[in-house]
């Protein structure tokens, strides 16, 4: 088909046409505005499917659509200064809308349950409209400046987000954190773009690729450093600020303060995945910077690190926060490990998965009022749909096989163990995300069992849980959501390692659609040309060449086949080590009182270690658990507290106190002894002149003004 | 290419001094032929009779700023439509009527808002003031 | 570029024999010094035309007050008082020119100055005929625009400077209520420039024919309403009944001019009669069709064609049927406001301002817009035509 | 006669004017008098420049959106003289001082 | 020669309504000089082929700014009472000598530096024939449609900033009974 303006903007427009309308009527209209974004965002997902079907309709490797327009243009002469706007929808681009809209709208209509009853429910509203548009101009952006643009809005909407229950004090300063820690990462952002423009003359996606293919980027050095790192590790820094990589990720645990529908939102679908797919869209820069071993390290430091934290937290949105966190160590893990379809791929499913899990939480703790876990327990037959889709979705996070977890997570862990065999930098990566996986297994069902399972601890909460229904808008979003948690609809097969083809190599569209720009094919972006709005476009111009991004390009039959060996005993193991977490979760929280007898015969040689936990309630068992990673749980919380609070906090007071005592022993041994009068016939000088001028009089300040400028007019030649 | 001729303003010159010449020739003309016999009394303002007290530049109400501050607004409008709407028709010959006529419809539009804005909140009553005093009152007695 | 009546006489033979004698026996190009001669000359006529219409405008109002009230009106300086007027202007050069002790001398002299300048200076731009404009700016209607709000400044000016309490109520009145009608007037003045496609009054004028099918008047329903529009906005602007507030008689004495007598008094007057005659002379170019007289006779052309005249002399009378066409809309509009005068009463300050910003502003706006969808939706043709295309094309032929 | 050099010191001089009014005034309306002198003084720069510099009509926009500019501080910054009388009753740039201390 | 002479006229008017801005101890007839110095400043514009620009000039200045400075000028006790009921100067000084001079020392700095920027263009006079004016309207109105729309369109939204702050500002507001 033939994209046009007008086919492809609605997708943003809509939803910001939904904002500024909403922003006039949502006083009067609170329900109106409400169906005004969810109306929007729905139409925006059926383009956006629209979209995708013809991308996968195409089924083409390089198919795009590219249209730019001018924004400005302040060439004069030989000097070309012209900034570019536009689109670029390639596959990736068509999966992400998908993803987006899709995961929107769901959480749409899940919020009109979830803050029906809220004061501030059509706020809530135009504050989604307006992200949701942001996240989709980001994806639709052809150029990091206007990918820059919607990343800033997005960093203003999820401000406003986090802080919705402003009265809390708590969630103004979570706000507050999102919005100081991301602003970091976005300072780096801005440096690195403008390195990029330094030596590309332009931001555009395709202008880089082009401009790496050409080796524009050699022997380029800035402070000292080759640019492509420079420029990479900037823009990878904006990346571990929106995505919570280590050290970054302090923000995202307390960004639950917000309403949950929109924890899903920033958790899942926009804000974090925004930092990883630009990190995807960068790939070729980082490849020229040599950064992938500390991209990997970094994430596997994130997925491990917060894992284990997940292991202890007793609220089960921190729960999920953390997890969060661990999943885009993941994402991180993919790109540093080269991994780049299967990074994208868990960006998708996990966008899904935990889509779900925010909001089957939020159903949970709009039925109890309450967040903590301890008091949860045996809801199961309270909320049985709930139930139903956390299970799937925790199947999937945990790489249960046949859920879309396995598929991605374990792609990413078998090219993270490819890539260990071959490199040892890289032996700590894997390490760290096999057991992040082991610990993920274990304590999503550890929140899983604690809240659904067992007898209810808590009986006033538990008599107080009303009896759910299969309402429209509160569990069908659910069940929609946890039904897409199936690998299938990712790999075409049901294990993802293209042993069971289900409906031929054909439907493994994602792992065939979705290819890294690699470095060595760049080149061909060169014959690109971008098209203006308007004209025809650019379908099959941009046709690589199917075998330079193949999977196996550059290996021999051999070398696919080890790698091929390779994939398949990290499958395994993460199998196996995926219903050990299950298996060790289950045998805490609930087995001793379903089979005892079974656990006691098979692991005879565990059984007293194990009895131990018979006699202690979740309580003690959480302590226990809390003694034996006390540890490393303190040397988290001391990147969270002695980085922070004590060098940037405290090290300012330290500095303080002790300028605070040199003053002290410069007046006390020099003022006060003689010279007291004399400074302070000085200091009366100086305040007189300084009176003067500050006298809060314009004109004054008008003719002070008046003479720098001149005193610096003058002082230049012209 | 023909020099720079203004020629085309001589009429607003001629025009501009000739109405100064009509002015100031009928007064100097009559100046001469009139009587002057100033009296206290002539010189003192009409006030239907009385002494006039105190001066008449006092201040006024606020009222006539809002109404000269929409003027003003909606005059600078109207000078930044004038070349737009002329070249309108052009670009209707040429097919680009309905790209100008949206950036148009935008443009009137946000004014209107603002007209709208200043009507609801009662810029634009001149008797706001009073109705205003009478609902205070009203609400004083409850 | 423009249009100027030198241009228009610069086609006779006779002009540039003038022309290029007194160049060679100058020594320069005396163009300009031609044009000079030309230009004053013109002024001088449209001056004093339009004084003599300002001052048998007084006339006529009163001779027509006096018919709608059935009594006689001025009958007795000349035939049927018609040179009352002239007994007028006598009686106010002699009448004692007084400036009150209070005021601010320097504006109270300038403010009628203020008035006459603002007037006289649009009269450069009003089309008596295609030929007879004393120049045809590019900006024509706007520089109408512009200068005709110096009245305003002059209305308030005199207001203030009399330092009576009367005279400044009035002053301040008249000048928010001239600015505020400048709004729906301007704005309908765009609504027609929008079907014209330029600021010129030729080509306002030059978009229109002789036939009130091809005035813009009915061009589409929104330039209907937009005539009505202006035409009152145009009354209010000009401080005529029924918006005669700034100088009501029975609350305000006599408005901002109270205080003004003899002569000073006489040019504000003056420089309202003829703002009356400009604003209706407006009226009629951008709504009735202005100039133009049907079947194109006022190009001369067809009387060349078909009874072999001289191309000047053709044109010549051309001129003068354009005239006679552009005077007679004019007067029968100036007729209209004096009809308006006695037949409506007169309104509230507060109706005043409500109707200006809560009526006719809005339906301004409206008629704006609803003339660039027309122009966008029907391609700019008239509701005439496109009835007869269709009508055409219904019975069969095309 | 018409050329750049004596719109420059035309300019030059209203600026000038609008400089002393501005700073020699203690009047916030008359203040304001200047800085519409200042304006104008750089509108008519910037025409007097793209017609005697490049012939084209760049600058008529810039003058243009000034004029634009200039009207809507004037009407902000009346309003806020009002306000400021209605507050004070003063008109004086001086007794505008209240963050002074 | 007509142009010289309307030149002439329109800088006399504009430099004489400056100066007398300067000079004049009335506010209301700085006003009044204001109005010429940017009538003025209109027939500069005309001089050199910006009539549209000319004809915005009479349109906004003379029709509106300076109308709305009248009002301002009256709203705030016109030229009239100087001492207010806390005894303040009402209507502020136009000046005293030290503000002059503060005002001479700061214009004579600005003109130092004004005639270092402009001296360039002094010296080397072109003294070519000036091109005939050309039609602006159309061109500017077409550059405003396509070149400078946004311009265009933000101007609108600055307006209605204006006008809603400005009306929010000035509104008559309750006293407070104290």
């Amino acid at each position: 088909m033939d994209y046009t303006l007008s086919t492809v903007a609605p997708v943003v427009l809509l939803p910001f046409f939904a904002f500024v309308i909403n922003a006039f009527i949502v006083k009067k209209f609170t329900k109106l505005a409400v169906a005004v974004s969810t109306g929007a965002i729905f139409v925006s997902f059926l383009y956006a499917l629209r979209i995708f079907l013809d991308f996968l309709n195409v089924y083409s490797v390089g198919y795009n659509i590219h249209k730019t327009f001018t924004w400005f243009d302040l060439s004069t002469g030989s000097s070309i200064f012209k900034v570019n706007m536009g689109i670029y929808i390639d596959n990736m681009t068509s999966v992400m809308l998908l993803m987006v809209t899709g995961a929107a709208t769901i959480i749409h209509i899940f919020s009109t349950w979830y803050m029906h009853d809220d004061p501030r429910f059509g706020r809530f509203f135009v504050y989604l409209s307006l992200f949701t548009s942001a996240m989709l101009g980001l994806v639709l952006s052809d150029n990091l400046l206007s990918v820059f643009i919607f990343w800033e809005l997005m960093g203003f909407c999820s401000y406003s987000l986090i802080g919705f229950y402003y009265e809390k004090e708590g969630a103004g300063n979570a706000s507050l954190k999102a919005f100081m820690t991301t602003r970091v990462g976005d300072v780096f952002f801005l440096l690195g773009i403008l390195a990029l423009w330094s030596v590309v003359g332009n931001v555009s996606f395709v202008d880089i690729y082009n401009a790496i293919g050409a080796g524009k980027f050699n022997n380029l050095y800035a402070l000292g450093i080759p640019l492509a790192t420079f420029a990479g590790f900037s823009i990878f820094m904006g990346t571990m600020g929106k995505s919570a990589q280590v050290p970054l990720q302090v923000w995202l645990p307390d960004a639950m303060w917000g309403p949950t529908p929109c924890s899903a939102l920033i958790h899942a679908a926009t804000m974090v995945a925004a930092g990883v797919y630009l990190s995807l869209r960068m790939y070729p820069l980082m490849e020229l910077g040599h950064l992938l071993p500390f991209i990997a390290i970094i994430g596997a430091i994130t997925a491990f690190g917060a894992a284990t934290i997940a292991l202890v937290q007793t609220d089960i949105k921190a729960v999920l926060a953390y997890s969060t966190i661990s999943q885009l160590g993941y994402m991180v893990i993919g790109i540093g490990v080269g991994s780049y379809n299967a990074s994208f791929m868990h960006l998708i499913t996990h966008a899904v998965f935990k889509a779900c899990l925010f909001l089957s939480a939020g159903s949970v703790i709009h039925s109890i009022h309450c967040q903590e876990m301890p008091q949860m327990g045996g809801l199961r037959k309270k909320l049985p749909y709930t139930f139903f889709a956390m299970l799937l979705c925790c199947f999937a996070i945990a790489g249960v096989p046949f859920f879309s977890g396995f598929v991605s997570k374990d792609r990413i862990l078998g090219d993270a163990l490819v890539m260990a065999l071959a490199h040892p930098v890289y032996i700590p990566v894997a390490l760290l995300g096999f057991a992040g996986a082991f610990l993920t297994a274990f304590y999503m069902f550890r929140m899983l069992f604690l809240t659904f399972f067992g007898e209810p601890r808590d009986h006033h909460i538990y008599e107080h849980a009303h009896h759910e229904h299969l309402g429209w808008n509160s569990n069908i979003p659910l069940l929609i959501l946890s039904v897409f948690t199936l690998g299938l609809f990712y790999s075409g097969s049901f294990t993802g390692q293209g042993e069971v083809n289900l409906f031929g190599t054909k439907n493994e569209w994602f792992s065939t659609l979705i290819h890294r720009p690699d470095s060595n094919s760049l080149h061909h972006f060169a014959e690109y040309k971008s098209e203006e709005f308007g004209l025809v476009d650019t379908r099959d111009k941009v046709e690589l060449p199917r075998a330079h991004f193949d999977e196996s390009h550059g290996m021999s039959e051999k070398e696919a086949h080890h790698v091929h060996q390779i994939h398949k005993a990290g499958a395994l193991a993460s199998i196996f080590i995926a219903f050990m977490g299950i298996f060790l979760a289950y045998s805490m929280y609930v087995k001793r009182s379903i089979y005892p007898g079974w656990w006691t015969s098979t692991f005879s040689g565990w059984t007293r270690a194990l009895k131990n936990k018979y006699y202690f309630d979740d309580l003690y068992v959480k302590k226990i658990i809390q003694g034996l990673l006390l540890p490393f749980n303190n040397l988290l919380a001391w990147f969270d507290m002695g980085i922070y609070d004590k060098y940037a906090v405290d090290g300012w007071e330290a500095v303080n106190r002790f300028a605070f005592n040199v003053s002290r022993w410069f007046d006390n041994n020099i003022i006060d002894s003689g010279m007291v009068d004399g400074t302070g016939a000085s200091v009366n000088l100086m305040n007189a002149i300084l009176r003067w001028i500050q006298s809060g009089k314009i004109q004054l300040y008008f003719v002070v003004l008046i003479v720098v400028l001149a005193s610096y007019i003058w002082t230049i030649h012209i | 290419m023909s020099t720079l001729n203004l020629d085309v303003y001589m009429p607003v010159v001629i025009l501009i001094v000739l109405a100064t010449l009509v002015a100031g020739g009928s007064l100097l003309v009559g100046g001469l032929i009139r009587p002057h016999n100033p009296t206290k009394l002539k010189e003192t303002a009409y006030e239907c009779g009385e002494e006039p007290i105190g001066t008449a530049w006092a201040n006024f109400n606020v009222r006539f700023y809002v109404i000269a501050l929409i003027f003003i607004i909606f005059d600078v409008e109207s000078s930044l439509m004038f070349p737009v709407a002329a070249v309108f028709k052009r670009f209707n010959e040429i097919g680009l009527g309905g790209t100008l006529l949206m950036s148009v419809l935008t443009f009137v539009l946000v004014l209107v808002a603002g007209l709208v804005y200043c009507w609801k909140k009662g810029d634009l009553d001149w008797v706001k003031s009073f109705h205003a005093t009478k609902v205070n009152i009203a609400a004083k007695e409850k | 570029m423009n249009s100027t009546i030198f241009s228009y006489f610069s086609q006779s033979k006779e002009l540039s024999t003038i022309i290029s004698g007194l160049s060679k026996s100058l020594g320069f190009d005396a163009t300009s010094l031609v044009a000079f001669i030309v230009f004053a000359i013109a002024c001088l006529v449209v001056v004093g035309a339009l004084a003599t219409i300002g001052g048998l405008g007084t006339y006529a109002e009163r001779k027509i007050s006096a018919d709608l009230q059935a009594r006689q009106g001025p009958n007795r300086v000349g035939p049927y008082g018609i040179l009352q007027f002239l007994a007028d202007g006598v009686k106010m050069i002699l009448k004692e020119d007084i400036i009150p002790a209070n005021a601010d001398r320097f504006t109270f002299i300038l403010a009628p100055f203020l008035c006459m300048i603002g007037v006289f200076a649009t009269l450069a731009v009003v089309p008596f005929s295609s030929g007879f404009t004393l120049t045809d700016l590019n900006v024509g209607i706007f520089y109408l625009v512009g200068m005709a709000s110096l009245v305003g400044v002059g209305v308030f000016l005199g207001g203030y400077s009399s330092n009576s309490k009367w005279s400044m109520l009035g002053g301040m009145r008249g000048a928010s209520q001239i600015i505020s009608y400048e709004i729906p007037a301007t704005i309908t003045i765009i609504s027609i420039v929008l079907l014209a496609g330029g600021l010129s009054m030729g080509t306002l004028i030059g978009g229109q024919g002789g036939m009130p099918q091809e005035w813009y008047m009915f061009h589409n329903p929104f330039a209907f309403i937009g005539f009505f529009v202006y035409f009152i906005s145009a009354l209010a602007e000009t401080n005529r009944a029924p918006f005669d507030l700034p100088e009501a008689e029975s609350e305000l004495v006599s408005g901002y001019h109270t205080e003004y007598s003899g002569m000073r008094f006489g040019l504000f007057a003056l420089a309202e009669y003829i703002e009356v005659f400009v604003v209706c002379g407006v009226a009629t170019a951008l709504f009735l069709g202005g100039y133009k007289v049907p079947f194109e006779l006022g190009t001369g052309a067809i009387l060349v064609e078909k009874l072999g005249l001289d191309i000047m002399l053709a044109k010549n009378i051309g001129q003068v049927l354009e005239l006679g066409s552009f005077f007679t809309k004019t007067f029968a509009l100036y007729y209209v406001v004096i009809w308006v005068r006695w037949t409506l009463p007169r309104l509230r300050v507060d109706q005043l301002m409500t109707l200006c910003w809560k009526y006719l502003t809005p339906i301004a706006i409206f008629n704006l817009l609803g003339c660039a969808v027309w122009m966008y939706a029907f391609n700019g043709k008239s509701i005439y035509s496109l009835i007869f295309e269709t009508a055409s094309t219904v019975a069969g032929h095309h | 006669m018409i050329n750049l050099g004596s719109y420059l010191i035309i300019s030059f001089a209203l600026f000038i004017c609008g400089i002393l009014v501005m700073v020699a005034r203690k009047n916030i309306i008359a203040i304001l008098l200047g800085i519409e002198l200042i304006l104008n003084a750089s509108a008519l720069n910037f025409v007097a420049y793209t017609k005697f510099m490049n012939n084209n009509l760049d600058g008529h926009i810039m003058s243009l959106f000034i004029i634009v500019t200039a009207a809507a501080e004037a009407a902000v910054g009346l309003g806020i003289v009002i306000r400021f009388f209605q507050l004070r009753e003063s008109i004086h740039i001086d007794d505008a001082a209240t963050l002074q201390n | 020669m007509f142009s010289n002479t309307l030149f002439m006229l329109s800088a006399a008017l504009t430099l004489g309504g400056a100066f007398a801005v300067v000079y004049s101890q009335n506010l209301m007839h700085a006003c009044i000089y204001l109005l010429a110095s940017l009538f003025g400043v209109a027939g500069l514009y005309a001089c050199i082929g910006a009539d549209f620009l000319a004809a915005t000039q009479l349109v906004v200045y003379a029709g509106g700014v300076v109308i709305l400075m009248l009002f301002a000028i009256m709203l705030t006790g016109g030229t009239g009472n100087k001492i207010n009921r806390y005894g303040l100067e009402k209507v502020a000084a136009m000046g005293n000598k030290k503000t002059y001079f503060t005002a001479g020392f700061a214009a004579v700095v600005t003109s130092l530096i004004i005639l270092k920027i402009i001296a360039s263009v002094l010296r080397a006079q072109p003294s070519k024939e000036l091109a005939a004016n050309q039609v602006t309207v159309e061109k500017l109105g077409t550059l405003l449609a396509t070149d400078h729309i946004l311009a265009f369109e933000i101007s609108s939204v600055m307006l209605l900033g204006a006008l809603v702050g400005a009306a929010i500002i000035s509104r008559p507001r309750k006293e407070k009974h104290d």
